[in-house]
This record gives C-alpha cells, structure tokens and sequence, in this order.
C-alpha cells in the first residue's frame, strides 16, 4: 500500500494525517511538496485539512493552482484513490474535480465540534462500501467554510447517481445544531463519478486513539484502506 | 494601466454572509434599502501597450484564478494612464 | 569593522561639534518636547543626554523612549518582580528570556508564557487578538519548542455594554483566526465580565510548547563579527510605538489617535514557525530573538545586551514592505512575523535556502560587534550611535509609593443571603454570562488539531494534551496539562488573600485534572501604578502569589505586565492572571470532571459539621445584589497542599471518574455541572446539623453557594477507598450522595430540580446574550 | 438610488491576502502586473428622495457597521435613477 499525504504552504494537519496513515499502513506515507511535479505510482493520496496558502482569495484556491494538482489529475486518470479532508476537500473543489462548491458556514462562525456522520448508498466506492448505509461515525469538524451548496440540479444528480458519501446526523437530543455548518441536504462529503475521489469535511485524523475522545476516525480509514488493497 | 475587478456571486448563490450584514443593519434600525450584495474588489496595475492586450491578461487572470467562475461573475474595468 | 565603528564614532562626534551654541540649544529644548511626547519625562530625558554624552537624535531618542517604556523596562514592577520565587529542581529558564522553560523527563522540556494584548484589542478587536497570539507564539517557538496549545485569558466590560459584544465577537474571531490558521490548538482559557472592563478589556494569551532539553534556543548574542540576520515578513509603518502605547493610560479620544494597527497574517506566521524549526534542526543558529514590542529596536537592543556585545545594523537592507521609511520607523515598526537572529559566520546560504523554501524574506543586516554600541546606517549615514548598556542597565527602576489595603470586614451569610429559593438561585447564576457555559466562543477556536488533545474547553477544569512522541508500549504517553486562573474580585478586596487564591485555584484545577501542578506564567493586569492603592494592588498580588508559589512548589518561570489600564481614572479590578502547567506521568489516568451513572460524589475538604459558607465577596453576592463587600473567603495553604496530594494519590490509584474544584458559586453549581453531560440526577446529603432547629435559610444558602477554598468534589466508584486515603491523608470529607438517572437535583425538602433545565441555561445564556438584537 | 460602496484597505495597512495572491500569480506565469490590493464592494439600493439623504444614510451604514475604519477606508458612489 504506497500512500502520500501533499502538503501546502499553511496545511496543518499533514502530520497528524501521516501518524494516521502510518498506523494503519505501518509504512510512512511520501510527503508531496506542492511544487513538485514528479509522483511516484501510489495507491492512495489524501490532501489533508489546513490553510493552504492562508485561505485567502477563496478556501483551496491558491492551492488548486500548485503544481502537485496536475500530478494529481494524472494519478486519478489512472484510476488512483485520492481523498480530501477538510482543506482537501474545498481544494478538490476549486481544482473541479469534485463539483459544487464550500461556501461561508451559516452561522458565520469557524465551528469545531463532534459530529454524527451516516453512511449513504453509494456507488460502488473504496470509501464508502465497506460499510453497511446507515452506519455512524462519531468525527469532529473543524472549520470556517464547510457549507456545502450547489444547484439543485446538481444536487439532485449527486444523489441520484449515489455520490453523496455521508451526511451529518442528529446526535442524542440536538436536534437544532447538529449540521454544523448549513450545508444542503446535511451533506458532509462527495465523491467523484467514480467513486474513487472523496471529498470530505470532518477529520477522522483526529479520532484514532481513545484518549482523543474515539476511534471512528480509524475505523473510516482503515476501512477505506482494506478496500483499496482488495 | 489601472484594472479594477468587481467580482460578485452569480444569483442564486447563497450568500451567507450579504443575508448577515443585512440583518445587522435592520437591527440597527437602517430601513429603505433593499438588494444587498458584497463583492470583491481586486485593484492592480497591469503594464501593457494597449488597453486590449491589459484586458486580455486580467480576463486571463480571473478565469484561472481570481474568480471562481461555478459561483462568481467578475468585471473588470481599466483606467486608461492619461 | 572595529576600525570602522571608530571612525563612526568620530564622525558623530565632530558632527556635534559643528553644532554651535544656538543651534544646540534650540535642538535640546525640541528634543525634550520629543521626548516628553514619546512618553519620555524630563529626568529620564536628562539621564539618557548625561548617559551617551550627547542630545540624541530622533531615531536614538525613539529607541530610547521604547526601551524605557512601561511595557519593556518594567520600570514600575521590576523591583517586586524579583521577588518572586523562579527557582526549582526541574526549571531550565525562568523569567528573563522570551519564555519559561522547565524539565520534563525523558530528555524533553516544556515551554511556555503569557502575554497581553490588552490596548490594541480595544482598539481592533480581530487584529489586536489576532495579534496577541501570534506574539506569544513567537516567543515560544524562538526558544526552540514546536507550539502545543493555546490558552486565552480574557476579561470584557458588563455583557450590556454597548461595545461589550462587539469586543467579545472580534476578540474571539480572532483569537480562532490566528491559532486555527497556524493549526495549534485553542484548549482553554477564562471569560468574565464585569463593568470596571468596559474601557479597558483584557486579552492574555498564553502558549505552551514542546522542545529538546538540550535543544533550547536562546537570545544573548555571541562572537564579535557573526551575522545578524533578519528572516520573516517585511517591515511596514505597523504600531510604530505600540510599547509606548501599551504603556499610557486611556483617556476618550484616544481611540481617535488610532495609531496604524498591526495586522496579523497568520499564514506568515506558520511559515515562519515551519522555516525556523527547521532551521533550528540544524546547527547553525547561535541565538535568537522575534521582535515584539520596539520591533527591531528592542530584539536588537536585548540580544546585544544579553551577550555583552555591540551590534550594527545597515538599515538600508531591512526588508520594507513601504517606500522611503526612516531609520526612525524602521527601528520602531511593530510588523509582525519577523525574527532577528546571529548565525555561525559562512551558514547564511544554507540558511538562506530554508527561508526561500519558505517564501520568507531573508537578508543579513548586520554583525555582532565588540563595541558595546549600537550603530546603525540608513542610506550610507549614521542613523543612531549610542551606547548598549544604558538601555538596558540605566532604564529607571520605580519604588513607588503603595498602600496594600486588605478588606477584613468577615460577613455572615445572614447578612448576605436574599429571600429567593435554592432553584432561582441557580437559575439566576446559569443565566448570568460568568458562570454560563462558554461554549460559544469555545466552538470558534480549533480545540482538536494536532490531534493531541485529551482535555479541552469545557470537559475538565483544566486541559490537557498528550506529549507527542512520549507514546510506548505500555503508555499513551505523558500529558500536560494547564489552566489559566484569577478571581478579581477576591484582589480587589484583599489583594494579598486574592494572589494567593489564584495560584491555589489553578494547582486544584491541574490536580482535577490528574495531573501534578509544575510551574507558573503570570499576566499581572493593574490601573496606574503611579496611585498608592493601586500599587498597592500589584505589591500585594505579587506578595500572596509567590507565597502561595513556595508552599505549592509550582515556580514562576515567565509573565507580563499591563499596567495604566484605566480609562478616565477608572481602574480595572486588579487582574494578576496566572498561568500554570502541570504533568500527568500517563495520560491515560487523565480525568474530566463530568460524571457517570452510579458514582458517589465525595467533597473534600468539608466535613459533615460544616452547615454555612462564605458568601463575603462571591459570586452569590455580585449575581444577588450587585454589590461584592466583605472579605475574601481565606486561604489555608496547608490544606490546599494536602487536598492536592491526596488527589494525586487518588488519581494515581485510579479511584476517581472525576473531579471538578469549587470556585465561583460554590457547591451547588459545581454539582450541577458534573451532571450536566450525562443528564443526571442527585440526591443530596445535609450536614449533620441540618436537622437542629438553627438550621436557618441563610446557612442553606451559606452551604449551598458560599466560596470557602480548598475545596473539590471527586465522583467516584470507591467511595471506602476513596474516604480511606481521605482520612489517612488528614483531609476533610463529606459524601454528597449517589449519582442516579432521575436527572433530579433532590435537595432537602425542596423541590426537585431538574438538571435538565439548569443545564438549558448554561447552554443557551451566551448564545442568546452575543446574538440579541443591538 | 443605487449605491456603490467600495471598501480599502488604509494606506501602509499590511495587506496578507494581496500578498498570497501576488505571488500565486507570478507563480502561474503572470508578469507585468503590481500593486494588488484586496477590497470589498457593496451594493444595495436606498430609497429616498434625494442624494443627500441617501449620501447620509449610506455613510451612516459604513460608520456603524460595513466599514472598519481603523483600518479601512471607504467610497460611496450614488448612481441616481433617471
Ligand atoms: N509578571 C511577571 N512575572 C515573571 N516574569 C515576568 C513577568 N512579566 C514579565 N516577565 C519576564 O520578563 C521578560 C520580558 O517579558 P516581555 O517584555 O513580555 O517579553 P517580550 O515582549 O519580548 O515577549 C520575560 O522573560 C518574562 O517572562
Ligand atoms: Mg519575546
């Protein structure tokens, strides 16, 4: 299993994403430096959460622009996996190759909280059909612009063609917050055409040890990883 | 030559925070005005001859970076250097 | 260079001599007038003309002024800051370098301070905050440590102030923009408001970070003719005199003079951290120093000095952001993101490749010299040429004036207690903005990245993050954990009594923690000091809080001074914030302090004969009538020593589920928020006396929410256990009752109370109050 | 009345994003171009009779809440309806 994890000027959440990769792997994911234009051959690469390149202009933009993003269209071409958390995702969706678009959460605020996310029918995807639908995972968010719009046609095509990869759920008694961020449809991640490009808002990164409050983050991960190997 | 930008979400995009700043001002007792919109404005100087070759290089600009275009419109305007 | 500077020093003298006496004499009256408007006085501008032998020019005379500004000389405090206690076993560096350092074990160190930003929050909210944090990493990541956490201590003007939620919604975003963009977490702080902050609001932030022991970065210069180096951001007309701002008093139009405000760029920020840890892996740094306050002057000024050196400086390859800055601006620019640095002689080029990796600016601006001078050149001239040694060593040292007034008056609670019912008490606390939960603000900060967190806003009373890199086979790992503590109102009443309540705070909230409290940071937040009581106020603080320091063994290795918080002569309540961190062998014995179904609460450090409180200077007071009088409830630091051992001894054994210290509004409210998150329910046990006939409201009232110190509820499953080491440790105990699913607080004959509603206020208090309607 | 407000930063304000954004777009190839700045741009209508009114109310608007003018500056355009 080779993995790689880009880093950004501003990604800060590139270690915390290696030590994740790395414990379930047991091999220390390649570091993708923005500006490089040479990739190895890989099975999986995760663009991890941050401020790539401060947010500034737009979440991702700056970042859509990098070098890296041509190797990463060359390495989806050839049917690679490639997952965005966070960060990731709004870069994804600046470099179009994952529709839609992350706008400024409703309340206006950076939000950092536990969320609730069920596993959706999908497509047939590494990400998501090692899990049975209607499966939760308990993983924080942390983040300004995770609301999640597009038009309703585009909406309606990613739910119907089985792309939307998870939602946020009520958790316990919440029932007014538990979106955390107004995203249409609660939507909290997609996933491309091929179901091998997911773009997601929480960080399972953060939930692998007990002492951090859970380890659904490592269950998603390593899930999503044996079905690579498969 | 001097280029201003404006670059503004397309309608229909939710604009979370315009409907904010218009709630503030309700709040502040402001009354009579209606259709807020917020934008970006992005101000350079682009030395070029000719004004088209400094239209051409911003158009360029904002479609590979500057605008989002799935959700902005932009427009850009040039002051002609007298 | 040597030959150099001597004819440098020449050239300034023979310019002085062509100034002839009419000349002289018109500059020397326009530069006192100078020197008074950069907040100079008269005596202090004779000093400095007797001490370099000459009328200073404006740029010497502005390094001068920033030198001896409140802010940097500490002028005011220095004389009682030494008294503290900053030695111990385990402290690498105390106060005097840009953080404090202590042993940890297994070769690692922990370092960290705290630092206002107090003025320039007030002034832009976003960007004095934003500001505030960035600083106060700088100085944690200049000695070497990897930033781990954030804490924040803030205090802002009464919630209905009309500028209290605009300064609280900017104060926190930006708080959360600088530390969520950087990607070090936000795991704690306090939040109070009270009306002497409506002009002048407090920002302390403090971080905490991690380094090699033998890896510690310091920032005395060495080695005459090394080069000085200058890395980061480049410099712009930003705070030019933000020390000597931080120093005066606020009158109302001073907010007109708004000086240019320093923007934050946070992005810079973390470039310039990644690029100077990498840097510092290597081994070519010999000393370091980020310019805060004073900018280039006072980094320059202080690594100088520390080394028993001279520098100089070719201003003309500063980096500037703006065209045509004098050599005046240059020095006192506040641009943030910048760092000055000597490097071994030859390793530019290496270093220069790191900086450019980064897309930092990178120019060597000078060298180290043997002079004891600092000169400096702006376009080929001599821009400043004084000696190093009166900056520092000459800066004035004030023994003012001060009368430490102590509140001795010992209130019942039959002349405190009001006629209302236990549950609209309770209410009326959940309901107020101090004592609601804080979650508003805490959900905007970035508690999880890193993904070190064990304990953060909210969960436990202090927090805590595991060590990265301490994981084994057998142990997640260390933990450290730290707080941030002070209770103005017990200062203001008896400032002695106030200091040591808030080292005593803090060492319980580390040990609810599980942790063993280690070290202190302090912020001491003052009025004017140039008036009696309130230098009587920081005196006082000062004496309890290292009294208080000795008998805990929590040493004080770093802090801050914000003085002349006044505005039109109203004096903030005297704010001494501490700071203090302590460490969990294994993070996995860490606890919170929310409860679990069938656990017996257990309060030490009160036994079943205690039927009163004290309610003199409480919360009860200040929610039931406005008023705080009275005297602080009294501080026993041999018990508080013995509860916190006696909890180290219990967490330990891992007998305790939780833990929560009673501070602010006593038992009941601390009962309550152990059973908020698992929705439980209680019923309460009454001192042995409730019974008698004597048992009077008043006293009910008195038990139910009066502050006496020294104090911690524990839930746990042992209950025998638990009494047992209680009993053998000479500690006080009372078993409060078991922990049931009724979700009923059952107390006495009164009605029940339901956890329930009480915990719909503390959630929903602050949300409701930030987002009312103007 | 329409109204245009265009929202700066002051003069020597440190200005990060302008910043990030020039150098992505020297980055991507762009050259001849200097002096980026970042601003907002609101636009709503107000309905009063005259200008002056609405002048009024619309630097009342940027005073109280869309402009921070400790570091921003702002200007109103008014575009009267024929
Ligand atoms: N209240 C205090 N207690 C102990 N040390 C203090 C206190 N205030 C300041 N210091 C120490 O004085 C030194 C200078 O602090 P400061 O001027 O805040 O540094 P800078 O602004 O360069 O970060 C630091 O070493 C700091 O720890
Ligand atoms: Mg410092």
């Amino acid at each position: 299993m080779r993995t790689a994890v880009t880093i950004f000027p501003g990604s800060n959440c590139d270690r915390d994403m290696i030590i994740a990769l790395k414990k379930i792997t047991g091999k220390t994911p390649i570091k993708l430096w923005h500006k490089e234009t040479e990739v190895p051959n890989l099975d999986l690469i995760v663009i991890p959460g941050g401020f790539s390149f401060g947010d500034y202009l737009r979440c991702g933009a700056l970042a859509a622009r990098s070098p890296i993003i041509k190797s990463i269209k060359n390495h989806i071409s050839r049917g690679g996996a490639v997952l965005g958390v966070c960060n990731g995702f709004q870069i994804l969706i600046e470099a179009k190759l994952l529709p839609g678009s992350l706008i400024k959460n409703q309340k206006l605020l950076f939000t950092c909280k536990e969320t609730l996310l069920e596993i959706q029918n999908t497509l047939e995807s590494p990400f998501c059909s090692g899990f049975k639908v209607g499966t939760t995972l308990e993983i924080p968010v942390a983040h300004n612009e995770g609301n999640f719009f597009a038009s309703k046609e585009v909406i309606e095509k990613l739910e119907g063609e089985g792309r939307i990869a998870f939602k946020y759920k009520q958790i316990k008694n919440n029932k007014n917050n538990y979106n955390p961020n107004g995203s249409l449809n609660d939507i909290a991640g997609i996933l491309s055409k091929n179901g091998r490009v997911l773009g997601m808002m929480p960080h399972p990164e953060r939930v692998i040890n007990k002492f951090q409050g859970g380890i659904d983050g490592l269950k998603f991960l390593s899930t999503s990883i044996e079905q690579l190997i498969d | 030559m001097k280029v201003i930008i404006n670059i503004s979400l397309k309608n229909g995009v939710l604009d979370p925070e315009g409907q904010a700043i218009e709630n503030s001002l309700l709040n502040l007792g402001f009354k009579d005005f209606k259709n807020i919109r917020i934008g970006k404005q992005i101000i350079l100087n682009i030395d070029k001859i000719n004004k088209s070759e400094v239209l051409e290089q911003a158009n360029n600009m904002c479609e590979t970076i500057l605008a989002n275009t799935v959700i902005e419109n932009y427009k850009i305007d040039i002051l002609e250097d007298k | 260079m040597k030959n150099k500077d001597l004819k440098l020093n020449k050239n300034i003298d023979s310019e002085l001599f062509k100034v002839n006496k009419n000349e002289y004499f018109v500059q020397q009256t326009s530069n006192l007038k100078a020197a008074l408007e950069m907040g100079l006085t008269k005596e202090e501008f004779e000093l400095i003309c007797n001490k370099i032998k000459k009328i200073p020019n404006k740029t010497e005379l502005g390094i001068f002024s920033a030198m001896f500004s409140e802010h940097c000389s500490y002028k005011s405090s220095k004389k009682w800051l030494k008294t503290m206690p900053t030695k111990g076993s385990h402290v690498i560096q105390g106060p005097g370098e840009n953080a404090g350092v202590i042993d940890i074990g297994d070769n690692l160190a922990v370092v960290f301070k705290i630092e206002s930003h107090n003025h320039p929050s007030f002034i832009e909210p976003y960007q004095g905050s934003a500001t505030g944090v960035g600083g106060i990493l700088r100085d944690v990541f200049t000695m070497g440590a990897r930033p781990i956490a954030l804490l924040n201590a803030l205090r802002f003007g009464s919630i209905d102030h009309p500028l209290t939620k605009h300064l609280v919604s900017g104060v926190v975003r930006g708080i959360g923009g600088y530390g969520n963009c950087i990607g070090i977490p936000t795991v704690g702080g306090e939040t109070e408001f009270n009306k002497s902050y409506d002009g002048n609001i407090l920002v302390n932030a403090m971080a905490v970070g991690l380094a090699k022991k033998d890896r510690i970065f310091y920032s005395a210069a060495t080695g005459s003719g090394n080069p000085v180096v200058y890395v980061g951001a480049k410099t712009g007309r930003d705070g030019i005199h933000g020390a000597t701002m931080a120093s005066a008093e606020f009158t109302e139009n001073s907010s007109e003079k708004r000086p240019t405000v320093q923007v934050g760029d946070p992005f810079t920020g973390k470039l310039l951290l990644e690029a100077c840890l990498e840097l510092m892996s290597t081994d070519i740094v010999l000393s370091i120093q980020d310019m805060g306050a004073a900018g280039l002057t006072s980094s320059s000024v202080e690594m100088a000095s520390k080394g028993g050196l001279g520098m100089f400086l070719n201003l003309d390859l500063v980096p500037t952001r703006e065209e045509k800055m004098t050599s005046y601006e240059i020095m006192l620019s506040e641009s943030q993101e910048r760092m000055l640095m000597v490097l071994k002689p030859g390793s530019e080029n290496q270093a220069k490749a790191i900086f450019q990796k980064w897309d930092l600016d990178f120019a060597t601006i000078g060298e180290v010299t043997n002079t004891g001078r600092l000169i400096l050149h702006k376009n080929s001239h001599v821009a400043c040429d004084i000696p190093i040694a009166p900056l520092v060593d000459d800066a004035p040292e004030y023994d003012r004036p001060y009368e430490i007034i102590r509140n001795k008056q010992i209130l019942t609670s039959k002349e405190i207690a009001v006629d209302k019912t236990i549950n609209e008490i309770l209410t009326n606390f959940f309901q107020n903005a101090n004592m609601a939960s804080k979650r508003w603000l805490w959900e905007q900060y970035d508690s999880s990245v890193m993904a070190d967190t064990v304990l953060s806003n909210g969960n436990g009373d202090a927090s805590v993050v595991r060590i990265h890199g301490t994981e084994s086979k057998n142990s997640l790992g260390k933990g450290i954990s730290m707080t941030t503590d002070c209770t103005p109102r017990y200062v203001k009443s008896d400032p002695i009594i106030g200091g040591m309540q808030a080292v005593c705070e803090a060492a319980r909230n580390i040990v609810s923690t599980g942790a063993k409290p280690s070290a202190i940071t302090n912020n001491l937040n003052f009025g004017n000091p140039e008036k009696p009581n309130i230098m009587g106020e920081i005196v006082g603080s000062i004496q309890g809080i290292s009294e208080a320091s000795i008998f805990l063994n929590t040493p004080i290795v770093s802090g801050n001074v914000s003085l002349y918080n006044e505005t039109n002569g109203v004096s903030i309540l005297p704010t001494p914030v501490i700071g203090m961190v302590g460490l969990l062998e294994e993070v996995e014995k860490c606890i919170g302090l929310n409860a679990e179904i069938d656990c017996t609460l257990i309060l030490l450090g009160q036994n079943e004969k205690i039927d009163d409180g004290w309610l003199g200077c409480s919360l009860y007071q200040e929610i039931t009538s406005q008023d705080v009088i009275g005297a602080p409830p009294p501080i026993n630091l041999e018990n508080e020593k013995k509860l916190i051992d006696l909890m180290l001894k219990l967490t330990d054994s891992n007998m305790i589920i939780s833990a929560h210290d009673l501070s602010d509004g006593g038992l009941l409210p601390a009962i309550c928020e152990m059973l908020f998150f698992n929705n439980l329910g209680i019923n309460i046990n009454l001192p042995i006396n409730s019974t008698s006939q004597n048992w009077s409201n008043h006293m009910l009232h008195g038990w139910c929410f009066g502050e006496d110190q020294g104090r911690i509820i524990v839930a746990t499953k042992n209950p025998e256990k638990v009494i047992l080491s209680a009993k053998s440790n000479l500690v006080d105990f009372f078993v409060l009752g078991d922990t049931n699913m009724t979700g009923n607080l059952n107390l006495y004959n009164l009605a029940p109370i339901s956890i329930n509603d009480i915990s719909h206020y503390n959630e929903e208090t602050l949300p409701l109050l930030m987002n009312e309607d103007k």
